[in-house]
């Protein structure tokens, strides 16, 4: 199968450090490709310079398109989950899946079935009474509102507790069998099956 | 009564007999004053919209001086009750004042020749509609209800050291408005046979403020303790 | 295009009002003075209300990732930056035309000159909403500086034809050509500002 | 007490330039005219740029925790609300005054009105500062527009007051009566507010 | 030698939900306590509890005073740091130390060397321009500024990699044997010695 993005000689320097340089990659339908590095070496910056939304990136990267010709722009359904989680205080888990999937539309059904999935229960109370890891739990919820094309996922395992790490490893090998991809970051190798790109930038 | 359950049960008991007397009075008071009392000999027939806008006018400032009482309750001894009382109080202070405000513009309409002029007296309590709705905002912005309790409660203490500040703008100002004739203490200036009648509008509307304060939290209470087993004991009571 | 509160309907009104009562309380209670001065104490009050209510637009959804998603998204940016002025100027906007009606009651307006009122606020404050819109992706993360440079200086044309356009109306003269220059800037205004914007974003992220 | 870049003295004092500037254009360049208008204008303006400039004080604080280390620290938290919001007051309210120096001249108010303008400005819009934190502890995470619609019905007296001033000074009045009723209200006001902003920042907690 | 503070029964519950229930612990000089529980189970919720941030707590808190007497209120030095770290976007790394020892004031040299200490090099480029994990190491830095009584810390480990993580149980041994005590977070036993704590409430 054809690789949904491919990635060239990406490079990417920062106030005159070079972040990454010469980076060469492909996301396969159905791998996933982990970053790892310590802080400060680029990751979240990798993800955000391959999603297009800062443009200081020097290099190629072609993604398939629907008639299997490969393109200078994004033409694949994303999922982006940054540090912030994008979780609105003033709104309910529920609330929050539901503006998060405006664009799409999604039943009801689903977005409670997906916070139960997660473990959020209380649905209905407001995200600014919620604890982080079950800010976080809601983000993940996300996940499964629609089949995304590629998913990247910076740091999904952090401040999450063992159980919700293990559920993550299942959801995203779930998600893997449909087809889709994840581009994850980490500090250290995590469990599931995936290409690992090391950033060794030391600041 | 402290507990929410047991003014449910109290106010239970006294909501009838509340109910009646109140309505009575107030309607009594009301035709009294609206067809009963003599023509005043200079405005006319006009003039009986003293009988609703003198009392609401009133009324929405005591209502507003219990408000603050019950604000420090709330905010020193934490009473929960104290803060649904506030939260109660304040649509139907609300409402009082919005009504001295509608019934004066329709009294300036014939006697003034204007809807509003910007005296002391008017634009006084139109300040005070503008903090009731500050309150009734701030309060419906906050999900969490006995913070919002509380939120208010900080409101209306704070309010409470402006009206007289400005009750006192009216020494510096032209008005038009009538200064006070009623205190407790001195004898009225009008005549009995019209002064009588406003006296049981004061009353009947003080009495349905009571009634509506007691029914709006009783509301609340059920609303604010939906989970608790006495609510569900108590429907079920009802029910059978 | 994003769950709401009621609050945020009467909030914008009850702001445009109290400013509103401000002018009579600081000038002076006289009538004739106070009818001289209404249209621009209306229009004053509106630009200040709409800006005022539109400098938060993008800040929260900058900060808690929400934008992210945004340009992710597969329909273009401008178009959705459009669609959220639209929302956000619907109810803040649409509230403060009903205050400006009481208001121009309460300021002794003749009613002759209502309609070029509110046709010229509704045009005029989409226009600020608009700019409000860039003021605000310029001082993303950043002190109200920038949107209080950029936007106000901006605005004093609008404001100059909407006074304009309500003065002549109670001077019982044509007022259509300044709707009219209104509207242009409006046409003009929606495409290249809602671009501007994204531009303006896009910046934050650098 | 806390460290600020230069932007934040300078945003408020540019606000209140606009929005003084506003008048002429909206209402009428006449000098007669003007200046009768000057002393209300003038404190509308500083009432709107000392709540806009003071909206946002513990915002940023309490989402990024550093309103924690505030209340965990040992001093009395009501004393740091104070020295918080002097602070706040002096490097925003002190423009002001320059500013509205500046603005008394364009709008032709007579020099004998400018030391009264003055005192009373210092006193009203530290009041203004008081009450806008309260204002801002109250709508904590919440929108802008809310805190000022609090915060603005408060406001009046200090307005009525402030005006009051100005005029019997322009008509060569004794305007020190009003002067002492600021005062006096400022005194009550100190710690009756900073008390009451303490259980207001407090209640976000919860 | 005397503990810096008793917590007996303590007990808290959040709308409706029993979070802990009658908890006993006691605070050493120079000992930790580690309080692990999954998401959810109210770590965040006891630590600022003991701090008295939010008052919904029943029990008895005793806090040792400095003529060694047991107070109600906090008479001790305490360093919080919570999930929001308290690190100004607008300030350099440098002027956001200097802020956070504005009551106390602290030498140039010091603030620089537990930059130093940290790992974080460029001292006067902005917060906003750093990655998580260096805001985070920021944040440690300012446990250096002073000797504190005790941290309460949310969390310490997450959002750093594994020279960060052993960097932190250097500092708290370090701080440790000066005395300090630290009441730290986490989903997972750590590396450093303590008295555990796990609350078991599962939402
Ligand atoms: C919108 C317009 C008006 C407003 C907001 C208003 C407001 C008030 C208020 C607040 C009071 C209570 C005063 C107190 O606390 O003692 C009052 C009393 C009264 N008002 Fe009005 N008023 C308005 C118009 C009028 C008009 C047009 C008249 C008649 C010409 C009028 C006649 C009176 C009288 C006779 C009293 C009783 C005064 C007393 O003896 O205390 N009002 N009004
Ligand atoms: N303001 C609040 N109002 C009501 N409930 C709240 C509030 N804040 C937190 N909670 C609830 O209290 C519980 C504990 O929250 P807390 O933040 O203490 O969890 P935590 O142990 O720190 O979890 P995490 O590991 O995710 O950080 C959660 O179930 C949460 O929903
Ligand atoms: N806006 C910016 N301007 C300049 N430099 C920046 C900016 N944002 C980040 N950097 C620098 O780029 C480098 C990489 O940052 P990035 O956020 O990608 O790190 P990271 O690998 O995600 O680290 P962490 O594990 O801490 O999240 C850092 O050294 C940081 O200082
Ligand atoms: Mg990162
Ligand atoms: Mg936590």
């Amino acid at each position: 199968m054809l690789p949904k993005l491919k990635v060239s000689n990406l490079s990417c320097s920062r106030a005159d450090n070079q972040l990454f340089d010469d980076l060469n990659f492909e996301v396969h339908p159905g791998q996933n490709i982990e970053i790892i590095g310590s802080n400060g070496s680029g990751k979240t910056t990798l993800l955000r310079v391959l999603l297009g939304l800062i443009d200081i990136g020097d290099g190629e990267m072609e993604w398939l398109d629907n008639e299997n010709n490969y393109n200078n722009f994004r033409s694949i359904d994303c999922f982006y989950q940054g540090h912030s989680l994008g979780i609105k205080n003033l709104l309910s888990a529920q609330e929050n899946l539901r503006l998060s999937s405006y664009s799409f539309g999604v039943s009801e059904e689903k977005i409670l079935s997906s916070l139960n999935r997660v473990g959020i229960n209380n649905h209905s109370s407001f995200a600014s009474e919620m604890s982080v890891g079950q800010k976080k739990r809601i983000s993940i919820a996300r996940w499964l509102l629609k089949d995304f094309g590629i998913y990247f996922i910076d740091e999904p395992f952090s401040a999450l507790d063992d159980q919700a790490s293990s559920l993550i490893v299942e959801i995203i090998e779930e998600l893997n069998a449909k087809g889709a991809s994840f581009v994850i970051t980490g500090h250290r190798p995590s469990e599931i099956t995936s290409n690992q790109i090391t950033l060794d930038h030391e600041v | 009564m402290g507990s929410p359950p047991l003014f449910f049960k109290w106010s239970s008991k006294i909501l009838p007999w509340l109910l009646f007397i109140s309505i009575t009075v107030f309607i009594a008071g009301l035709l009294w004053g609206l067809f009963y009392s003599p023509t005043d000999y200079k405005q006319g027939d006009v003039y009986r919209i003293i009988y609703i806008h003198v009392p609401s006018a009133i009324l929405g400032q005591s209502i507003f001086m219990f408000m603050a009482i019950c604000g420090f309750i709330t905010m020193v001894w934490r009473v929960k009750i104290s803060g649904m009382l506030l939260k109660s109080a304040a649509p139907i202070g609300a409402s009082f004042t919005l009504i001295a405000l509608l019934t004066g513009s329709i009294w300036g309409k014939p006697t003034w020749g204007t809807w509003w002029v910007w005296d002391a007296r008017l634009t006084s309590t139109l300040i005070l509609f503008f903090i009731y709705a500050a309150i009734i905002g701030l309060h419906s912005s906050i999900d969490n209800k006995t913070k919002a309790d509380r939120a208010i409660s900080i409101l209306s203490l704070a309010g409470i050291a402006i009206i007289p500040i400005i009750k006192k703008s009216v020494d510096w100002w032209q008005t038009l408005h009538q200064p006070s004739t009623f205190s407790l203490t001195s004898a009225p200036s009008m005549t009995p046979d019209m002064y009588q009648p406003l006296l049981l509008c004061f009353l009947g509307f003080y009495l349905i403020f009571a009634l509506l304060l007691t029914m709006n939290l009783r509301a609340e209470v059920v609303i604010r303790e939906k989970n608790r087993s006495w609510v569900s004991k108590q429907f079920l009571n009802l029910e059978r | 295009m994003a769950f709401r509160r009621s609050s945020t309907y009467i909030t914008p009104l009850i702001f445009f009002l109290i400013v509103i009562s401000f002018f009579p309380i600081a000038l002076s209670p006289d009538q004739d003075f106070l009818r001289s001065l209404a249209p621009g104490v209306i229009w004053i009050a509106a630009l200040l209300s709409s800006l005022l209510a539109i400098e938060t637009i993008f800040s929260e959804d900058f900060r808690d990732g929400t934008l992210d998603e945004f340009f992710i998204s597969n329909d273009p940016s401008f178009v959705l930056v459009f669609a959220k002025v639209l929302c956000h100027w619907l109810v803040t906007g649409f509230p403060i035309l009903l205050a400006s009606l009481i208001s121009s009651l309460i300021l002794y307006l003749p009613v002759s000159s209502l309609l070029p009122m509110i046709c010229s606020l509704i045009l005029g404050t989409f226009f600020m909403s608009l700019l409000g819109a860039i003021g605000a992706a310029l001082s993303l993360g950043k002190s109200a500086i920038l949107s209080a440079i950029i936007v106000l200086p901006f605005s004093i044309p609008t404001l100059l034809m909407g006074t304009a356009a309500v003065s002549s109306a109670i001077d019982y003269q044509d007022y259509s050509g300044f709707l009219l220059i209104m509207g242009a800037m409006l046409a003009i205004g929606v495409p290249g500002l809602c671009l501007l914007t994204v531009e303006a974003i896009l910046l934050n992220y650098e």
